[in-house]
């Protein structure tokens, strides 16, 4: 199962059980919300913001999906959690990138922190729409707040 | 008909894609609900049609464009003969879903005054009901939605057991004075139990309501005789069948295909065409408008007839045989939910459930990396997942192909998916 | 995309069907307008898929139902990318018929209140009109019969002259401020004229109709990009360009897409289904409803790759020395009249004729006992017949693979046929 | 040109000029219409009889078409004058036996005369059509008469 394993790696099984983040926050000051659905499982996601000026705070998510989009999406819970709208927008750009490339590229540890452990995922394409929900919902709050 | 039963190893021998390796395993391909692979037998009709004889059928005098036609209505004969019917009865389509779209904007067209008094008596008027089941898969709910959006009739539905019957109680006071049309499947791609069809047609028959039987999924298992069981319209699709893609079979009543107005309109459907109308001609004919699908009706007719060489209940006992000794593996792990385990069910091999604490996307993804090759999600039934509390499940099917040392394979790889999740509980 | 041209010796060994004797003589085909022939390398495209990697596309998750995926995904790519569009902007159809069928029905349920506010701008009201030309195939002419019928919209036509060129005189006092939608053929498939595209979707942009192109035509022949083109909509077919039956395209403007309603419905097409309403992806995927023609889809993107190698403009040039040699050798024959002649226009290898005093389907026979496969009767145009004052005709419509040779061969029976027949007049 | 001269036989092509029977007769006593028409090659006939009693009478017709339909319906003409009804339908199910043979049968010449010389046409799938047109209308007015 060394393919598996270089998909579900300890960190993202790990996460995918720690949901940070999980339970949606009310709604309240400057937040914006998206419900994100793959019409191919019918896994959804809600994720919800609160944007400071420019800053992000508070990413609270709820929803049902496979371990894959639950860890993505509690591992960006963190990582979004003070960036600014561009830094976010940039991040989600080069997150899709590296997930599209069939396995070419890696996620920068530095960048994506926790996150790096989805690099795998790019050579699964099947999978790539699983790990994408939760940063497609932030670039959509975004878009809305 | 009958048939000593087959070797599925030799019939397995005919499929070229099945010997392969899948990550390191042999494969072991359980989706023959969602699309069949293909033996030799059908890819050298098609082959030999097109680098033989192909030319435009019934629309050339030249000796290939009449050979053409002429193999391209001898395979009509064959595959009507398969489900029991006359060929003037079975209309060419592009797939199920065409063919179901084809008599719900049918019955729309003589709803909004097209067809002249002929077609009238199929009209839908506000009030009028169409029921369906609660088991739909989206290609036989969602037209007969948009045919009830345009017209102003009510879509009502049958209710599903726990046990993935259907209520046949709940059926008989569904259809009523207004119901005018019955749409259901022969076997759900979701529960894999055959339906009741005598029973269903008896309660349309009483209002005199229109049936409309969906038979893909039973169309490549079980014995059909489409006639016998009564059904006024009835849809199957050759690619879940070991045929190419792009090619299906509608078979309607003599009657009830007369009366029906044309669907998709334009070439070799019609007798005189003025700027201003056009005359149409008799079934099937009025409904193929277009070049068809001729190397793929050649190609399906191959395939019925690989399938006849087996006989079909041969075929059936065979997945029958496949379909226990999934279940009977499956039953005992835990933490497994088969969606619709009704135990005296008569069934074609084909098993959904659920792995209690794992996804259904992770568990095929598990099975994957075996070689296994399964569906997961909601099947195009979300109806049906929703009223099982589910978003999606996993779901093997198998074909004449797979061997009982298949259902072994997958029987153990998905003991395994819980332990590999860390799921206990 | 400039070639220095190809030799039609080569590429005939490219496709076996013609290597063959008919009645004794080596097969002409001249057919191709009806249905072209397949080379081997469409033919092996469609089986390496079928013999490796077949499976359900957009529905699983396993490796060969990703891998499928895939290939379809880039065969949606290819060919869009041959007809100089986005692969968004390219919706898979079964062929051209059902590609007119779609947008005729799609306008007729904006028309009915489905699609919502997105779509009420596409939709007919009585005393709208639709237009098309007097030289319309009856794929291209029927579904907007039965569309004004459901709607009452208004059907006019824009006429023909003696030299098979539109009038455009007359298409400028046709289109008027009633005009909703402008469909017309880029080549007429007995005229063989390319349409002045510009000029007409002009007259129609100034009035706000929507233009909708048959390409079926000129796609296997002439070298295509829509967008450049400026029409909302155009469909081709791929059985007519080299490609498999049951695959064609529709291609249509982003914004003309996302208005229009769906037409098919059923699985592949929605993200969230309750047994009482539904809701549509996006497009291309909202017009897919159902299991698409998946190998056929890799099958047509081989064939826009042979012609890419053969490098359109070249295949155009080709195209038009056959059919400069097939009319100057009927011109002086006694007896023969073609069907729009005019001497500057420019045209496609496509010649439909009369031979006077010998009905087309005899002079069909003449040929065919010599080999040579042309159509006759009225090639699903009955009022360009009319207009004509004929019922039938006789067409020679040639593809790369024809040769000089089989022109003159094609010439010379022609040549024989008052002959035979004892007409002298 | 020899499969050519099996279906265009001398007779064929003799008929198909002469046209026995062309030209429609006024609508007067006990008569009976039918039209026909190819979708293929959009050939028409127009066929009209008088049945005198059980008796045919007065056979004529009128229509665009290729020779061998011509030729098909004048031969007929004068074939199916005098017969009564049975006999003709008798005479109609027996041509269309032959014609859709394939070539395996032949049609008698002391039952069908001059139209014995459309037998080469079943070897022609194509063409049965155009010979079976005129046949056809005259089952079809009998039908209605
Ligand atoms: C029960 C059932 N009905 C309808 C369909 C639709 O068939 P197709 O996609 O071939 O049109 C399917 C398969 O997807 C099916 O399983
Ligand atoms: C100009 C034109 N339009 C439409 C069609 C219809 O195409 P198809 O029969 O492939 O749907 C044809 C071919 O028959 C054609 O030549």
């Amino acid at each position: 199962m060394s393919g598996l394993d270089g998909l579900y790696q300890e960190l993202i099984l790990d996460h995918s059980k720690a949901r940070d983040g999980f339970g949606l926050a009310a709604e309240e000051g400057a937040h914006a919300t998206s419900h994100q659905k793959n019409p191919i499982c019918g896994d959804e996601i809600t994720l919800r913001v609160r944007v400071d000026g420019d800053v992000i705070r508070d990413v609270t998510w709820e929803g049902a999906g496979c371990s894959i989009s639950q860890a993505s999406a509690s591992m960006l819970t963190g990582l979004a959690d003070g960036l600014t709208r561009d830094a976010a927008s940039s991040l989600i750009g080069h997150f899709r990138e590296v997930l599209r490339s069939r396995g070419q590229l890696e996620l920068d540890e530095d960048e994506f922190g926790d996150a790096a452990a989805l690099s795998g995922v790019s050579k699964f394409t099947a999978r790539v729409k699983c790990a994408m929900l939760a940063w497609v919902a932030l670039e959509d709050a975004l878009a809305r707040a | 008909m009958t048939s000593p039963g087959f070797d599925p190893l030799r019939v397995r021998a005919d499929f070229p894609l099945l010997d392969q390796q899948v990550n390191g395993y042999p494969l072991v391909y359980l989706d023959s609900g969602a699309t069949s692979q293909k033996p030799r037998q059908v890819l050298d009709a098609e082959t030999d049609f097109l680098t033989r004889t192909n030319a435009a059928v019934h629309r050339g005098a030249h000796t290939l464009a009449a050979e053409a036609t002429e193999l391209f209505e001898d395979a009509r004969h064959t595959v009507a003969a398969f489900v029991g019917a006359d060929e003037e009865t079975l209309v060419w389509t592009h797939g199920a879903t065409e063919g179901l779209n084809l008599v719900a904007y049918g019955i729309g067209n003589a709803s909004a005054g097209r067809g002249g008094a002929a077609s009238a008596a199929l009209a839908l008027r506000a009030g009028d009901e169409i029921v369906v089941t609660e088991s739909e898969h989206h290609a036989n709910l969602i037209p007969w939605q948009e045919l009830a959006a345009r017209t102003g009739a009510r879509l009502r539905h049958i209710p599903v057991h726990d046990d993935g019957t259907l209520d046949l109680d709940a059926a008989a006071t569904v259809i009523g004075e207004r119901t005018r049309i019955l749409a259901f499947p022969h076997v759900s791609n979701v529960l894999g139990i055959v339906n009741p069809v005598a029973e269903l047609v008896a309660l349309a028959r009483g209002v005199g309501a229109l049936t409309v039987l969906d038979a893909c999924q039973s169309a490549p298992q079980v014995p059909l005789d489409l006639p016998a069981l009564g059904v006024d319209l009835a849809v199957f699709s050759g690619h879940k069948m070991l045929g190419p893609y792009g090619i299906g079979g509608l078979y309607g009543r003599r009657e009830v295909l007369e009366a029906l107005p044309p669907f998709l309109t334009g070439g070799s459907m019609i007798t005189t065409v003025t700027l201003d109308a056009a005359d149409y001609l008799p079934p099937p004919h009025r409904f193929e408008a277009g070049t068809q699908p001729v190397s793929q009706a050649v190609g399906l007719a191959a395939a019925v007839r690989y399938l006849d060489g087996l006989g079909m209940p041969a075929v059936h006992a065979h997945e029958k045989l496949l379909e226990r000794r999934m279940r009977e593996g499956l039953r005992p792990l835990p933490g497994i939910r088969m969606l619709g385990d009704a135990t005296d069910a008569e069934r074609v091999a084909l098993v959904a459930f659920e792995v209690e604490g794992v996804h259904a996307h992770d568990v095929g993804q598990v099975l994957d990396s075996r070689g296994i090759a399964v569906r997961v999600g909601h099947h195009c039934a979300q109806p049906l997942h929703r009223r099982f509390g589910l978003t999606a499940s996993v779901r093997a099917s198998a074909s004449v192909y797979n061997t009982l040392d298949d259902v072994d394979a997958f029987v153990d790889a998905v003991a395994g998916v819980r332990d590999y999740f860390g799921v206990t509980v």
